[in-house]
């Protein structure tokens, strides 16, 4: 972002955002609290969670109207994945909820019957994240038969004849390898492929970045609580800088976090051509926030923040695998620094420069 | 959640091109040369032009001097000057202390000040800090003591940038050493020409300027106090809890998340500016640093934390704004080598110095306005909620060390 | 200055053979199945063939149970065992404690008991941290209460590793509330197979498994006391310095500058070999990550960590360790994307899982033997001198909350 | 390193290294107080001061025996460079030695006269830090009128026919732009020029890296005495962990980048084909413990250690210069980045990892 143009910066949610951002809280916090997460492992999958968020009609308010869906847009999608986040909910959501809106923006007619299934929730899809070009470990492949993807060329949905073999991680993710050399491959018709499945991957690390702000918030409201109360040395240890400063800043970092990735989704709403890098930095940022936040609040308890028996854990556990999902966040750097130097050698700021070169003493 | 591109009717238009032209016509290269040179944070005729035109109070009514601008108005004004870097500084304090003289001035000087301050004449600094004090504002020694209509001051006050463009300094004394620390405390606003006071002027490395302040049995009459004997500690708190909390109260979107943070990271923005133009250059071998993927992805790096920085609100924000900005003027030095040192003016400097600069800059932007720390501590405290530590001299006023 | 490969004349060539042999002999497939699937960091059929072979205590002579090795010996065999990655926690908290029992175990214990450990059937470990106590060590409050000849204690200890394969704890307890906190404490080697003892298994999320130990009532004989009563800190301070300082006494070279941060950056070394052939490998679209200069560079700047920190001394080096493998484990993990994530045996682990251990493993290491944050106020006072906080709990025991 | 190797790590000075050390820390404790420094800006040379280093033998010390010096190696000189940058000493001593041992080991007979005025310190040498294919900014130019260089195929000195313009700078090194195109060039008789060049890169590294730690750690002590003494709520700063664990920090860094240099070193003169990445290394790791470390330690003092007046600043503006005068410490990274990788290809070590591959449980 330019800091000299005249836009506003106004994150302040609406009436209706702050509703949903109310209903969703509740509900993962009834529906998914941390007992489910770890009940779902290793999987990552818990079916009946799946089939109340379906009952909710989240899986359709994400459709584009003209589909059949309630067209809401990518921002009240981030507050949905901010307390999924929060809640560390083991279904594959987001990337379900992208797969059918790219599916829906391609436009092929053939896929009227496979939408309505995907939006009633009886079809879990999957998305693979990185164009497949090959063999490709897919976060979503052990619990999605189908995976939509980008083969260079077109859209395809790639479905395995039984269930894929579920691969162990860390972060207890539905991860399965996925090969469309072996398993069956349809092609989606649509004009402009490369464009949507760009959308797509936006979309995304928006959505991702919102609920890795939220996991991470998460996490730290676990350490907050416990370093208020216990004590060392006869203080109490939440006094302690060395203890206090490092919780700030994990809450400062998520408080960028959130914005940037509420920030990447109006963009993707309302002027998806400018600050296309938005979408990248987010996730790139909430990666590192996360990592940074979730390591620094299991340490805040000491070895217990280290022990399976502490929720920390499942925090720490899960925030790489969430971030790397869609590939090395280190893509994303160079996404974003090949826009922003493009940005200047495309606008000639010479001379706005040289009239404004001025210390700002 | 807005982020659109502010559509402007017609006499915003013509406002942003009267301030846009304003600056073209004031900020002159003498007046850009004297700014480098002295540090200032300040240009007297450009100040005086602002105040002729209201802009000093811009949201004041015509009639008391200001030029009754909307909010846009204001945050046109804004940008128009910030983009040109027009010195901000001692209009920065001076428009943080007004309202306390709004509120707390005795009638005897208040409508006199206001109007000096909003035709420029009288200009505002702080003066919290004293030599030996750091961050513990509330700890001010600098003594007032009574003495029939009038105070006697003694004391010296560190960090108070602009003292020596100012007609006023917003003073925290010590009114009561037997008083609980915050309750002994009295705030004046001292002219500067009374005798006794003197300044010098002590320099940064980023080249800015600033002063201690010497009082020397100064005798002030007692109009001069803000609020009442012993109640300064109230009066302050408006500008300090501003500088701050650093947010806006409107949600219009047209503040800064965090108005400390942007102008710090505002440097940033300019040297990556600089930098992705040099990446693009060809180097004397022909290549350019931008054919390496690792070149890239620096640049890539710095951009994304400098976008997360700026909507990092509030005191998040001045914490994330400063430190974004050390590491990011640090990281693009390392980058482009040693021509990253050359300051502007120099042959082969970079972007007419602003690695250089950036760099410079950035570490007094950990002090300004309270130091990080302070700011980690009222986050931790205030919006994590941890407990407030037990320190000794938190409450109680000690003149003598332990 | 010395950094020159050790050459090894006959008989300590013909001991480097031997220990190698006997390590691919002893730690079987099994064994490491069931230290993999266990995390016990023990091997009860290694641990007594070392015993056998006089190497739980190497450098003690034949007659007292060891191997009469010098220290270039000890240096042979301990970098076999670690290069093969043979069990060695439950080893490690033995040999700390062993001085201690030398020097302060009653007659009546003391041989038994330095013979079995040296044999392997005796296996000592740490009884300090309790469940609410954190850091605090001398803050226990595990209570042990004199009964004629006999103590009775009654408490619970947190992280103690290895209890279940152990016969001894090395328990330090409160014998005197009323005297200030570092003076009513009394240290016993407790049998653990005394009735009252309860060891619960606690699992960290790397793998690894301690243990909390539940004291009901336990009744043990005035022999299993160490040192005075109320003495309990100068004897638990040996084993305590030792573990913080981690420094060796000798000059000559064979120790690793800091052991806990050498067995810390073990694993980072691991990673970085196995990205390194990561790098070079094609991925299905025919490019290497090698072929980017970003890949190249990530790589190299955390080498250059590793270099650092693996030649950084004691406490420093201990901080040094963790951090560095903290923050170069989560960056491996960012270069190589998703396939990092995959442990040992899954399909398509890259290094059998290293880089999904080395992470997870990582985070204990910022507690193992005193929290980084320990280390650094040891760092802070003892090296760079600065004062001591004046906690309030720092002297005074208090088993009331404030 | 390969921690499994059995090598010696002893990192003590001998009595000959102490005495060493003795001498200098007292030499420059003396001579080159921080007001020498304040007084060379913003050139950054004391003549009287390099006189009187030349007087102590300093600059003949580190000349081969063979070519009539003293034979000092590399280690011993890193001694002498952790006290000359304790004291940020204003004289180009590094570069000086580094491209006389270079010149020296050349075998150029013609030279004889040339090295000798060198060894006398009469002639100042500098160096040109990277190739020489064109302009280039030398830390040293401005001082040295003989540039001590390569071409890409010979080693050069580059010489001026008169001073050259000093170009102000940060650091307050004398830099100056060379450009052999338009000065005077002497190319130098040597075999195996390229290998040569590249020891002299790794030596000024080495120097350089044991400069910075000595630079940061009289920056430490500034901080440390400051924090000490100075109170704020009624206790001392320093005892406040969000001030005393950034200090720790920098003294943990100071330890690693002091002996990361001398091991360095110690290669260079025992195996300087072993572990031939150590020096692009330590420079790289000194140059970010000096910036984290003269940043902390500046900011430790608040508003003052911003201020001119404050030593803290001297050694915050030569920390990035220095470091940065052979270049972006991130070309250093690739080099360590790529021996890394090319030890682990070439030594086939799966079999010891097979073996190896245990828990460390």
């Amino acid at each position: 972002m330019n800091p000299n143009e005249l836009r506003r910066m106004d994150l302040t949610l609406s009436e209706e955002h702050e509703s949903i951002q109310d209903l969703f809280a509740n509900f993962f916090a009834k529906q998914s609290p941390t007992t489910v997460a770890r009940a779902a492992e290793p999987t990552g999958f818990d079916e009946g969670l799946w089939d109340q968020i379906v009952d909710l009609g989240v899986t359709r308010m994400a459709i584009p109207e003209s589909a059949g869906g309630d067209g809401a847009g990518i921002l009240e999608l981030t507050l949905v994945a901010e307390e999924l986040g929060r809640a560390i909910a083991p279904v594959p959501l987001i990337e379900h909820i992208v797969a059918t809106r790219l599916l829906a923006a391609s436009g092929d007619s053939e896929l009227e019957d496979f939408l309505e299934e995907a939006a009633n929730g009886d079809r879990i899809l999957g998305l693979a994240l990185q164009p497949l070009s090959g063999r490709q470990f897919v976060s979503t492949a052990a619990v999605a038969r189908d995976i939509v993807g980008f083969d260079g060329e077109n859209l395809v949905i790639v479905t395995s004849s039984g269930a894929r073999a579920h691969v162990g991680n860390q972060a207890s993710l539905p991860f399965a390898w996925v090969d469309p050399g072996e398993e069956s491959v349809r092609v989606v018709r649509s004009s402009g492929a490369e464009r949507l499945y760009s959308t797509a991957q936006r979309e995304w690390k928006t959505l991702t970045a919102a609920a890795l702000a939220g996991m991470t918030e998460a996490s730290l409201a676990i350490a907050v609580k416990f370093v208020k109360t216990r004590e060392t040395m006869g203080v109490i240890v939440g006094t302690l800088q060395g203890i206090s400063f490092p919780l700030a800043d994990v809450s400062i970092g998520i408080e960028g976090a959130r914005n940037l990735a509420r920030r990447a989704a109006w963009f993707l709403d309302n002027e998806p051509e400018t600050e296309a890098g938005l979408q990248a930095a987010a996730i790139a940022y909430a990666s590192g926030v996360a990592m940074r936040g979730t390591t620094t609040t299991a340490h805040a308890q000491g070895g217990l923040g280290f022990t399976v028996e502490a929720d920390a854990s499942l925090y720490f556990l899960r925030a790489k695998g969430w971030a790397l999902a869609g590939g090395s966040p280190l893509l994303d750097l160079k996404t974003v620094g090949e826009l922003r130097i493009s940005a200047v050698t495309a606008a000639n700021q010479s001379k706005e420069r040289r009239e404004s070169w001025i210390s700002a003493l | 959640m807005d982020f659109s591109t502010v559509e402007l009717d017609a006499p915003h238009r013509q406002l942003q091109e009267e301030v846009s032209e304003f600056v073209r016509e004031q900020f002159t290269e003498d007046a850009y040369a004297h700014e480098y040179a002295t540090g200032d944070g300040f240009n007297e005729s450009i100040h005086l032009a602002m105040g002729q035109r209201g802009w000093i109070m811009p949201a004041w009514p015509t009639d008391k001097g200001g030029a009754g601008l909307d909010r846009l108005g204001e945050r046109i004004l804004e940008l128009e000057l910030e983009k040109a870097r027009v010195p901000w500084v001692t209009l920065g304090t001076t428009r943080l202390i007004v309202s306390a003289v709004e509120r707390y001035a005795s009638d005897a000087i208040r409508d006199t000040v206001l109007t000096d301050v909003a035709s420029g004449h009288a200009r505002l600094c702080l003066g919290y800090t004293e030599p030996d004090g750091g961050s513990d504002i509330a700890g001010a020694k600098t003594k007032a003591t009574r003495d029939g209509d009038e105070w006697i001051i003694s004391g010296s006050k560190m960090f108070t940038t602009g003292a020596h463009n100012s007609q006023y300094v917003f003073l925290i004394t010590r009114t009561d050493p037997d008083l609980p620390k915050h309750k002994g405390l009295t705030m004046f606003l001292v002219p500067l020409d009374t005798p006794g006071i003197e300044i010098q002027g002590i320099h940064a490395f980023s080249g800015e300027r600033t002063n201690i302040v010497f009082y020397d049995e100064v005798r002030i009459s007692d109009d001069y106090r803000l609020g009442e004997v012993n109640g300064g500690w109230t009066v302050l708190r408006g500008p300090l809890d501003e500088e701050h909390n650093m947010g806006s109260g409107e949600p219009d979107g047209l503040d800064d998340p965090s108005a400390f943070g942007m102008s710090f990271l505002r440097e940033l923005h300019y040297a990556l500016d600089d930098v992705s133009r040099w990446a693009t250059t060809e180097r004397v071998d022909g290549t350019r640093p931008v054919d390496d993927p690792a070149v890239v992805q620096a640049i890539g790096e710095l951009t994304v934390q400098f976008e997360a920085a700026i909507v990092t609100p509030g005191p998040a924000g001045r914490v994330a704004g400063s430190d974004t900005l050390v590491a990011g003027a640090a990281a693009l030095l390392d980058l482009v080598g040693p021509e990253a040192l050359i300051p502007r003016g120099q042959p082969g400097a970079i972007g007419d110095g602003q690695l250089d600069f950036a760099h410079r800059f950035a570490q007094g932007t950990a002090t300004y306005g309270g130091t990080v720390e302070v700011f980690r501590t009222i986050i931790a405290q205030h919006q994590l909620g941890l407990p407030r530590p037990n320190y000794p001299g938190a409450k109680v006023f000690r003149t003598t060390k332990s």
